[in-house]
Protein backbone atom coordinates (compact mmCIF):
# COMPACT_ATOMS: atom_id res chain seq x y z
CA UNK A 1 0.00 0.00 0.00
CA UNK A 2 1.22 3.79 -0.86
CA UNK A 3 1.11 5.80 2.05
CA UNK A 4 1.38 9.81 1.57
CA UNK A 5 1.32 12.32 4.88
CA UNK A 6 0.78 15.48 4.02
CA UNK A 7 1.20 19.21 6.18
CA UNK A 8 1.57 18.37 9.94
CA UNK A 9 0.89 15.13 9.54
CA UNK A 10 3.87 14.35 7.00
CA UNK A 11 6.77 16.42 9.25
CA UNK A 12 5.29 14.51 12.57
CA UNK A 13 5.39 11.24 10.75
CA UNK A 14 9.27 12.28 9.11
CA UNK A 15 7.94 11.31 5.55
CA UNK A 16 5.59 12.10 3.30
CA UNK A 17 5.58 8.86 1.06
CA UNK A 18 6.34 5.38 1.66
CA UNK A 19 5.07 1.77 0.82
CA UNK A 20 3.74 -0.46 3.21
CA UNK A 21 3.28 -4.13 3.51
CA UNK A 22 -0.10 -4.17 5.49
CA UNK A 23 -1.39 -6.87 7.50
CA UNK A 24 -4.52 -8.73 5.81
CA UNK A 25 -6.94 -8.01 8.74
CA UNK A 26 -6.52 -4.28 7.74
CA UNK A 27 -9.80 -3.91 5.54
CA UNK A 28 -10.98 -0.23 6.63
CA UNK A 29 -9.35 3.35 7.01
CA UNK A 30 -10.43 3.24 10.90
CA UNK A 31 -8.38 0.05 10.51
CA UNK A 32 -5.29 1.51 8.96
CA UNK A 33 -4.88 4.26 11.10
CA UNK A 34 -5.66 2.00 14.26
CA UNK A 35 -2.46 0.04 13.27
CA UNK A 36 -0.21 2.91 12.00
CA UNK A 37 -0.78 4.31 15.97
CA UNK A 38 1.17 0.97 16.81
CA UNK A 39 4.20 1.97 14.48
CA UNK A 40 6.25 4.24 16.49
CA UNK A 41 5.79 7.88 18.21
CA UNK A 42 6.06 10.09 15.33
CA UNK A 43 2.87 8.04 13.93
CA UNK A 44 0.64 8.19 17.72
CA UNK A 45 1.41 12.03 17.65
CA UNK A 46 0.28 12.71 14.26
CA UNK A 47 -2.75 10.71 14.82
CA UNK A 48 -3.31 11.35 18.68
CA UNK A 49 -6.32 13.75 17.23
CA UNK A 50 -8.45 11.77 14.94
CA UNK A 51 -10.55 14.70 14.69
CA UNK A 52 -8.33 16.41 12.79
CA UNK A 53 -6.83 13.55 10.48
CA UNK A 54 -8.74 13.43 6.85
CA UNK A 55 -7.97 10.23 4.61
CA UNK A 56 -7.96 9.97 0.82
CA UNK A 57 -8.11 6.68 -0.67
CA UNK A 58 -7.25 6.82 -4.60
CA UNK A 59 -7.15 10.67 -4.38
CA UNK A 60 -11.06 10.68 -2.97
CA UNK A 61 -12.02 11.55 -0.22
CA UNK A 62 -12.88 8.62 2.06
CA UNK A 63 -14.64 7.94 5.58
CA UNK A 64 -13.99 5.51 8.68
CA UNK A 65 -15.48 2.81 6.44
CA UNK A 66 -14.06 3.06 3.38
CA UNK A 67 -12.67 -0.04 2.28
CA UNK A 68 -8.38 -0.08 1.21
CA UNK A 69 -6.41 -3.08 -0.24
CA UNK A 70 -2.97 -3.69 -1.00
CA UNK A 71 -2.45 -1.88 -4.10
CA UNK A 72 -4.34 1.26 -2.96
CA UNK A 73 -2.80 4.83 -2.79
CA UNK A 74 -3.75 6.35 0.83
CA UNK A 75 -3.34 9.94 1.89
CA UNK A 76 -3.46 10.93 5.34
CA UNK A 77 -4.03 15.12 5.64
CA UNK A 78 -5.17 18.21 8.34
CA UNK A 79 -8.17 20.06 7.44
CA UNK A 80 -7.35 21.58 3.97
CA UNK A 81 -6.33 25.45 4.28
CA UNK A 82 -5.82 26.75 0.87
CA UNK A 83 -7.23 29.42 -1.15
CA UNK B 1 -13.31 25.51 -18.10
CA UNK B 2 -9.61 25.42 -16.77
CA UNK B 3 -7.74 24.82 -13.59
CA UNK B 4 -3.78 25.35 -12.78
CA UNK B 5 -1.62 24.34 -9.88
CA UNK B 6 1.79 26.70 -10.50
CA UNK B 7 4.67 27.67 -8.31
CA UNK B 8 4.96 30.90 -10.82
CA UNK B 9 2.89 33.81 -10.40
CA UNK B 10 0.20 34.70 -12.53
CA UNK B 11 -0.86 37.96 -14.68
CA UNK B 12 -4.34 38.71 -13.42
CA UNK B 13 -5.17 40.60 -16.70
CA UNK B 14 -3.63 38.70 -18.87
CA UNK B 15 -5.61 35.73 -17.51
CA UNK B 16 -8.75 37.17 -18.04
CA UNK B 17 -8.40 38.38 -21.60
CA UNK B 18 -7.22 35.43 -22.40
CA UNK B 19 -10.58 34.11 -21.36
CA UNK B 20 -12.71 36.55 -22.30
CA UNK B 21 -11.35 38.07 -25.60
CA UNK B 22 -13.62 37.82 -28.94
CA UNK B 23 -16.08 36.31 -26.35
CA UNK B 24 -19.06 38.68 -27.58
CA UNK B 25 -21.50 36.72 -25.69
CA UNK B 26 -20.06 37.29 -22.62
CA UNK B 27 -21.92 40.47 -20.28
CA UNK B 28 -20.00 39.69 -17.03
CA UNK B 29 -16.67 38.38 -15.65
CA UNK B 30 -16.36 38.04 -11.84
CA UNK B 31 -12.49 37.77 -10.32
CA UNK B 32 -11.45 36.43 -7.17
CA UNK B 33 -8.02 37.06 -6.16
CA UNK B 34 -6.44 35.54 -2.92
CA UNK B 35 -3.52 37.27 -1.47
CA UNK B 36 -0.69 36.52 1.14
CA UNK B 37 -1.44 39.44 4.59
CA UNK B 38 0.96 39.88 6.60
CA UNK B 39 -0.78 39.21 9.96
CA UNK B 40 -2.08 36.08 11.07
CA UNK B 41 -5.61 36.38 12.52
CA UNK B 42 -5.80 33.20 14.79
CA UNK B 43 -8.92 33.88 17.19
CA UNK B 44 -6.71 32.46 19.83
CA UNK B 45 -3.68 35.05 19.74
CA UNK B 46 -4.17 38.51 21.69
CA UNK B 47 -2.49 40.32 19.14
CA UNK B 48 -1.50 39.55 15.08
CA UNK B 49 1.47 38.26 14.71
CA UNK B 50 3.39 39.15 11.61
CA UNK B 51 3.59 36.67 9.17
CA UNK B 52 7.10 36.63 6.96
CA UNK B 53 6.01 34.45 4.68
CA UNK B 54 4.07 31.04 3.81
CA UNK B 55 4.36 27.50 1.99
CA UNK B 56 1.38 26.19 0.30
CA UNK B 57 1.69 22.54 0.58
CA UNK B 58 -0.45 20.38 -1.80
CA UNK B 59 -1.49 17.07 -3.00
CA UNK B 60 -0.18 16.66 -6.67
CA UNK B 61 -2.65 14.55 -8.51
CA UNK B 62 -5.83 14.80 -6.08
CA UNK B 63 -5.60 18.62 -6.30
CA UNK B 64 -6.40 18.74 -10.17
CA UNK B 65 -8.68 16.13 -9.38
CA UNK B 66 -10.60 18.27 -7.07
CA UNK B 67 -10.03 21.57 -8.40
CA UNK B 68 -11.38 20.15 -12.28
CA UNK B 69 -14.66 18.68 -10.47
CA UNK B 70 -15.32 21.98 -8.52
CA UNK B 71 -14.95 23.85 -11.71
CA UNK B 72 -17.56 21.32 -13.29
CA UNK B 73 -20.37 21.32 -10.31
CA UNK B 74 -19.79 25.27 -10.64
CA UNK B 75 -20.59 24.78 -14.43
CA UNK B 76 -23.60 22.65 -14.45
CA UNK B 77 -25.03 25.13 -11.55
CA UNK B 78 -24.59 28.26 -13.46
CA UNK B 79 -24.96 28.40 -17.33
CA UNK B 80 -21.03 30.28 -17.33
CA UNK B 81 -19.43 30.70 -20.67
CA UNK B 82 -15.89 30.61 -18.96
CA UNK B 83 -14.48 29.61 -15.61
CA UNK B 84 -10.56 29.29 -14.55
CA UNK B 85 -9.10 28.47 -11.85
CA UNK B 86 -5.00 29.27 -10.81
CA UNK B 87 -3.65 28.10 -7.41
CA UNK B 88 -0.16 28.77 -6.39
CA UNK B 89 2.37 26.65 -4.55
CA UNK B 90 5.15 26.88 -2.59
CA UNK B 91 6.96 29.33 -1.00
CA UNK B 92 5.05 32.79 -0.66
CA UNK B 93 5.82 36.24 0.70
CA UNK B 94 2.75 38.72 1.89
CA UNK B 95 1.45 40.68 -0.51
CA UNK B 96 1.53 37.61 -3.16
CA UNK B 97 -0.99 36.32 -5.37
CA UNK B 98 -1.95 33.01 -3.66
CA UNK B 99 -5.06 31.77 -6.12
CA UNK B 100 -7.40 33.31 -8.52
CA UNK B 101 -11.03 32.07 -9.44
CA UNK B 102 -12.96 33.84 -13.14
CA UNK B 103 -16.17 32.90 -14.06
CA UNK B 104 -17.16 34.99 -17.04
CA UNK B 105 -21.54 34.52 -18.05
CA UNK B 106 -24.22 36.30 -20.01
CA UNK B 107 -25.57 38.29 -16.59
CA UNK B 108 -23.31 39.63 -13.86
CA UNK B 109 -25.45 37.37 -11.20
CA UNK B 110 -24.33 33.40 -12.27
CA UNK B 111 -20.51 35.11 -12.97
CA UNK B 112 -20.75 36.64 -9.46
CA UNK B 113 -22.37 33.55 -8.09
CA UNK B 114 -20.23 31.02 -9.83
CA UNK B 115 -17.17 33.03 -8.59
CA UNK B 116 -18.02 32.86 -4.69
CA UNK B 117 -18.68 29.45 -4.89
CA UNK B 118 -16.08 28.25 -6.32
CA UNK B 119 -13.40 30.00 -3.76
CA UNK B 120 -15.85 28.79 -1.01
CA UNK B 121 -15.53 25.34 -2.16
CA UNK B 122 -11.56 25.49 -3.03
CA UNK B 123 -11.11 26.72 0.31
CA UNK B 124 -12.24 23.42 1.54
CA UNK B 125 -12.31 20.59 -0.56
CA UNK B 126 -9.10 21.15 -2.82
CA UNK B 127 -5.82 19.25 -0.67
CA UNK B 128 -3.89 22.60 -0.36
CA UNK B 129 -2.22 23.49 3.52
CA UNK B 130 -0.65 26.81 4.58
CA UNK B 131 2.22 26.79 6.79
CA UNK B 132 3.03 30.49 7.62
CA UNK B 133 6.85 31.83 9.25
CA UNK B 134 6.23 34.10 12.17
CA UNK B 135 9.08 35.47 14.14
CA UNK B 136 8.29 33.00 16.63
CA UNK B 137 9.06 30.18 13.77
CA UNK B 138 7.15 28.23 11.42
CA UNK B 139 3.66 27.28 12.04
CA UNK B 140 0.35 25.06 9.74
CA UNK B 141 -2.41 27.06 9.37
CA UNK B 142 -5.47 25.86 11.08
CA UNK B 143 -8.75 25.16 9.09
CA UNK B 144 -11.34 27.97 9.60
CA UNK B 145 -14.82 27.06 10.96
CA UNK B 146 -16.17 29.75 9.39
CA UNK B 147 -14.57 28.47 5.98
CA UNK B 148 -17.09 25.13 6.35
CA UNK B 149 -20.08 27.54 6.77
CA UNK B 150 -19.29 29.65 4.20
CA UNK B 151 -19.15 26.12 1.97
CA UNK B 152 -21.83 25.02 3.58
CA UNK B 153 -24.50 27.75 2.17
CA UNK B 154 -24.06 25.85 -1.55
CA UNK B 155 -24.71 22.32 -0.42
CA UNK B 156 -28.30 21.30 -1.93
CA UNK B 157 -30.57 19.67 0.34
CA UNK C 1 -11.88 54.82 -2.66
CA UNK C 2 -11.80 56.05 -6.18
CA UNK C 3 -14.61 56.22 -9.17
CA UNK C 4 -14.54 57.44 -12.33
CA UNK C 5 -16.33 58.17 -15.37
CA UNK C 6 -14.29 57.75 -18.97
CA UNK C 7 -14.61 56.99 -22.16
CA UNK C 8 -11.82 55.63 -22.63
CA UNK C 9 -10.93 51.65 -22.07
CA UNK C 10 -9.60 50.58 -18.88
CA UNK C 11 -6.97 47.95 -18.24
CA UNK C 12 -7.78 45.72 -15.54
CA UNK C 13 -4.42 44.24 -14.45
CA UNK C 14 -3.23 47.87 -14.17
CA UNK C 15 -6.20 49.39 -12.07
CA UNK C 16 -6.03 45.85 -9.55
CA UNK C 17 -2.43 46.39 -9.02
CA UNK C 18 -2.38 50.23 -8.40
CA UNK C 19 -5.03 49.24 -5.70
CA UNK C 20 -3.45 46.28 -4.08
CA UNK C 21 0.42 47.31 -5.10
CA UNK C 22 2.32 46.90 -1.39
CA UNK C 23 -0.92 46.74 0.66
CA UNK C 24 0.16 43.30 2.67
CA UNK C 25 -2.91 43.91 5.27
CA UNK C 26 -5.24 42.86 2.17
CA UNK C 27 -6.15 38.89 1.94
CA UNK C 28 -8.88 39.00 -0.70
CA UNK C 29 -9.67 41.56 -4.29
CA UNK C 30 -13.05 40.76 -6.12
CA UNK C 31 -13.48 41.86 -9.31
CA UNK C 32 -16.61 42.41 -11.58
CA UNK C 33 -15.88 43.55 -15.08
CA UNK C 34 -18.86 44.58 -17.14
CA UNK C 35 -19.09 43.62 -21.05
CA UNK C 36 -20.66 44.59 -23.88
CA UNK C 37 -22.97 41.79 -25.49
CA UNK C 38 -23.40 40.75 -28.94
CA UNK C 39 -27.17 40.41 -28.57
CA UNK C 40 -29.94 42.10 -26.54
CA UNK C 41 -31.79 39.77 -24.33
CA UNK C 42 -35.16 41.61 -24.15
CA UNK C 43 -37.69 39.20 -22.85
CA UNK C 44 -40.36 40.72 -25.66
CA UNK C 45 -38.33 39.45 -28.50
CA UNK C 46 -38.45 36.09 -30.19
CA UNK C 47 -35.14 35.75 -31.28
CA UNK C 48 -31.76 37.29 -29.85
CA UNK C 49 -31.12 41.10 -31.97
CA UNK C 50 -27.49 41.40 -33.05
CA UNK C 51 -26.36 44.21 -31.24
CA UNK C 52 -23.42 46.04 -33.44
CA UNK C 53 -22.70 48.85 -30.74
CA UNK C 54 -23.89 50.16 -28.06
CA UNK C 55 -23.55 54.09 -26.80
CA UNK C 56 -23.10 54.96 -22.81
CA UNK C 57 -25.16 58.95 -22.07
CA UNK C 58 -24.83 59.75 -18.43
CA UNK C 59 -25.54 62.91 -16.47
CA UNK C 60 -22.40 64.72 -15.72
CA UNK C 61 -21.71 65.97 -12.71
CA UNK C 62 -24.76 63.78 -10.52
CA UNK C 63 -22.86 60.70 -11.95
CA UNK C 64 -19.90 61.38 -9.81
CA UNK C 65 -21.62 62.41 -6.84
CA UNK C 66 -23.72 58.74 -7.22
CA UNK C 67 -20.86 57.04 -7.58
CA UNK C 68 -18.79 58.45 -4.48
CA UNK C 69 -21.88 58.22 -2.81
CA UNK C 70 -22.70 54.75 -3.69
CA UNK C 71 -18.91 53.71 -2.81
CA UNK C 72 -19.34 55.09 0.16
CA UNK C 73 -22.46 53.07 1.43
CA UNK C 74 -20.49 50.07 0.36
CA UNK C 75 -17.42 51.30 2.66
CA UNK C 76 -19.73 51.66 5.44
CA UNK C 77 -21.06 48.56 4.88
CA UNK C 78 -17.87 46.12 4.71
CA UNK C 79 -14.46 46.76 6.23
CA UNK C 80 -12.85 47.27 2.69
CA UNK C 81 -9.30 48.27 2.68
CA UNK C 82 -9.66 49.76 -0.95
CA UNK C 83 -12.17 50.40 -3.44
CA UNK C 84 -12.64 51.93 -7.08
CA UNK C 85 -15.12 51.85 -9.64
CA UNK C 86 -14.34 52.61 -13.09
CA UNK C 87 -17.04 53.72 -15.79
CA UNK C 88 -16.83 53.88 -19.23
CA UNK C 89 -19.49 56.53 -21.24
CA UNK C 90 -20.04 56.95 -25.14
CA UNK C 91 -19.46 54.56 -27.98
CA UNK C 92 -18.88 51.14 -27.22
CA UNK C 93 -18.42 47.92 -29.53
CA UNK C 94 -19.11 44.87 -28.58
CA UNK C 95 -16.73 42.34 -26.09
CA UNK C 96 -15.82 46.38 -25.25
CA UNK C 97 -15.48 46.77 -21.37
CA UNK C 98 -18.44 48.95 -19.73
CA UNK C 99 -17.58 49.09 -16.33
CA UNK C 100 -14.61 47.77 -13.32
CA UNK C 101 -15.65 47.31 -9.97
CA UNK C 102 -12.49 46.48 -7.46
CA UNK C 103 -13.34 45.53 -3.76
CA UNK C 104 -10.46 44.47 -1.12
CA UNK C 105 -10.50 43.16 2.04
CA UNK C 106 -8.75 41.06 4.71
CA UNK C 107 -11.63 38.58 4.02
CA UNK C 108 -12.74 37.40 0.70
CA UNK C 109 -16.45 37.42 1.75
CA UNK C 110 -16.30 41.16 2.67
CA UNK C 111 -14.52 41.95 -0.57
CA UNK C 112 -17.42 39.42 -2.23
CA UNK C 113 -20.11 41.16 -1.00
CA UNK C 114 -18.90 44.63 -1.38
CA UNK C 115 -18.08 44.07 -4.86
CA UNK C 116 -21.70 42.14 -5.60
CA UNK C 117 -23.44 45.19 -3.57
CA UNK C 118 -21.78 47.92 -5.48
CA UNK C 119 -22.67 46.43 -9.36
CA UNK C 120 -26.29 45.95 -8.27
CA UNK C 121 -25.90 49.72 -6.52
CA UNK C 122 -24.80 51.35 -9.20
CA UNK C 123 -27.35 49.60 -12.10
CA UNK C 124 -30.26 51.19 -10.51
CA UNK C 125 -29.04 54.38 -8.79
CA UNK C 126 -26.21 55.75 -11.33
CA UNK C 127 -27.37 58.33 -14.25
CA UNK C 128 -26.20 56.06 -17.03
CA UNK C 129 -28.38 55.20 -20.19
CA UNK C 130 -27.64 52.86 -22.74
CA UNK C 131 -28.85 52.72 -26.50
CA UNK C 132 -27.87 50.14 -28.31
CA UNK C 133 -27.81 49.89 -32.74
CA UNK C 134 -29.05 46.66 -34.03
CA UNK C 135 -29.65 46.03 -37.95
CA UNK C 136 -33.55 47.34 -37.12
CA UNK C 137 -31.85 50.97 -36.14
CA UNK C 138 -30.90 52.52 -32.27
CA UNK C 139 -33.13 51.85 -29.43
CA UNK C 140 -32.62 52.25 -25.91
CA UNK C 141 -32.65 49.56 -23.37
CA UNK C 142 -34.98 49.11 -20.98
CA UNK C 143 -34.27 49.16 -17.31
CA UNK C 144 -35.04 45.41 -15.83
CA UNK C 145 -37.25 44.46 -13.21
CA UNK C 146 -34.56 41.63 -11.86
CA UNK C 147 -32.14 44.53 -11.57
CA UNK C 148 -34.36 46.36 -9.20
CA UNK C 149 -35.15 43.07 -7.12
CA UNK C 150 -30.59 42.90 -6.94
CA UNK C 151 -30.25 45.90 -5.89
CA UNK C 152 -33.54 45.58 -3.39
CA UNK C 153 -31.58 42.92 -1.51
CA UNK C 154 -29.33 45.59 -0.03
CA UNK C 155 -31.98 47.34 0.75
CA UNK C 156 -32.13 47.62 4.71
CA UNK C 157 -35.20 47.36 7.00
CA UNK D 1 -34.61 76.92 -14.36
CA UNK D 2 -31.92 75.20 -15.84
CA UNK D 3 -33.64 71.26 -17.27
CA UNK D 4 -32.03 68.71 -18.57
CA UNK D 5 -33.53 66.25 -20.27
CA UNK D 6 -31.48 62.44 -20.67
CA UNK D 7 -31.87 59.21 -23.22
CA UNK D 8 -35.23 59.19 -25.09
CA UNK D 9 -36.24 62.23 -23.08
CA UNK D 10 -33.89 64.36 -24.60
CA UNK D 11 -34.43 62.80 -28.33
CA UNK D 12 -38.38 63.26 -28.31
CA UNK D 13 -38.28 66.51 -26.45
CA UNK D 14 -35.20 67.02 -28.73
CA UNK D 15 -32.84 69.07 -26.83
CA UNK D 16 -30.60 68.14 -23.85
CA UNK D 17 -30.68 71.48 -21.87
CA UNK D 18 -32.77 74.47 -21.71
CA UNK D 19 -32.85 78.08 -19.42
CA UNK D 20 -36.76 78.15 -18.87
CA UNK D 21 -38.87 80.95 -17.31
CA UNK D 22 -41.03 78.98 -15.02
CA UNK D 23 -44.48 80.74 -13.74
CA UNK D 24 -44.73 81.33 -10.06
CA UNK D 25 -47.64 78.46 -9.53
CA UNK D 26 -45.06 75.75 -10.66
CA UNK D 27 -44.40 74.71 -6.93
CA UNK D 28 -43.09 70.84 -7.18
CA UNK D 29 -42.02 68.53 -9.47
CA UNK D 30 -45.43 67.21 -9.97
CA UNK D 31 -46.09 70.88 -11.00
CA UNK D 32 -43.15 71.33 -13.37
CA UNK D 33 -44.37 67.71 -14.92
CA UNK D 34 -47.28 69.35 -15.98
CA UNK D 35 -46.57 72.86 -16.97
CA UNK D 36 -43.89 71.30 -19.29
CA UNK D 37 -46.67 68.56 -20.89
CA UNK D 38 -48.30 71.70 -22.29
CA UNK D 39 -45.61 73.25 -24.12
CA UNK D 40 -45.63 71.25 -27.33
CA UNK D 41 -45.74 67.63 -29.01
CA UNK D 42 -42.35 66.61 -28.09
CA UNK D 43 -42.92 67.43 -24.38
CA UNK D 44 -46.23 65.27 -24.33
CA UNK D 45 -44.80 62.36 -26.12
CA UNK D 46 -42.01 62.90 -23.70
CA UNK D 47 -43.71 62.95 -20.93
CA UNK D 48 -46.89 60.30 -21.56
CA UNK D 49 -45.69 57.05 -19.44
CA UNK D 50 -45.39 59.23 -16.22
CA UNK D 51 -44.23 55.95 -14.61
CA UNK D 52 -41.13 55.76 -16.45
CA UNK D 53 -40.26 59.18 -16.07
CA UNK D 54 -37.46 59.71 -13.14
CA UNK D 55 -36.70 63.28 -11.91
CA UNK D 56 -33.23 64.67 -9.59
CA UNK D 57 -33.05 67.96 -8.09
CA UNK D 58 -30.14 69.54 -8.45
CA UNK D 59 -28.26 66.66 -9.25
CA UNK D 60 -29.96 64.37 -6.27
CA UNK D 61 -33.47 61.69 -6.65
CA UNK D 62 -36.87 63.84 -6.59
CA UNK D 63 -39.97 62.80 -5.76
CA UNK D 64 -43.32 64.28 -7.03
CA UNK D 65 -43.59 66.67 -3.99
CA UNK D 66 -40.16 67.80 -4.06
CA UNK D 67 -40.18 71.88 -4.27
CA UNK D 68 -38.78 73.49 -6.95
CA UNK D 69 -37.87 77.16 -7.70
CA UNK D 70 -36.39 79.28 -10.28
CA UNK D 71 -32.58 78.73 -9.47
CA UNK D 72 -32.63 74.54 -9.62
CA UNK D 73 -30.85 72.33 -12.07
CA UNK D 74 -34.20 70.09 -12.61
CA UNK D 75 -33.15 66.91 -14.65
CA UNK D 76 -35.72 64.86 -16.38
CA UNK D 77 -35.00 60.90 -17.39
CA UNK D 78 -36.04 57.28 -17.73
CA UNK D 79 -34.86 54.72 -15.23
CA UNK D 80 -31.15 54.25 -15.84
CA UNK D 81 -29.18 51.06 -17.40
CA UNK D 82 -25.63 51.73 -16.78
CA UNK D 83 -23.15 48.67 -15.54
Amino acid sequence: MKLLYFAWLRTRIGCGEEEIDVPAEVATVADLLRWLEGRGDGYAAALARPDLVRVAVNQEFASAETPVTAGDEVALFPPVTGG
Amino acid sequence: MASRVQEEDFDVGAEIGALTRGRTEIGGVAVFIGVVRDFIEDGTEKAPAEIRGMTLEHYPGMTEKMLSRIEEEANSRWPLLGSLIVHRVGRLDPGDNIVLVVCAAAHREDALQACSFLIDWLKTKAPFWKSEQTAQGEKWVKAKESDDALAARWEEG
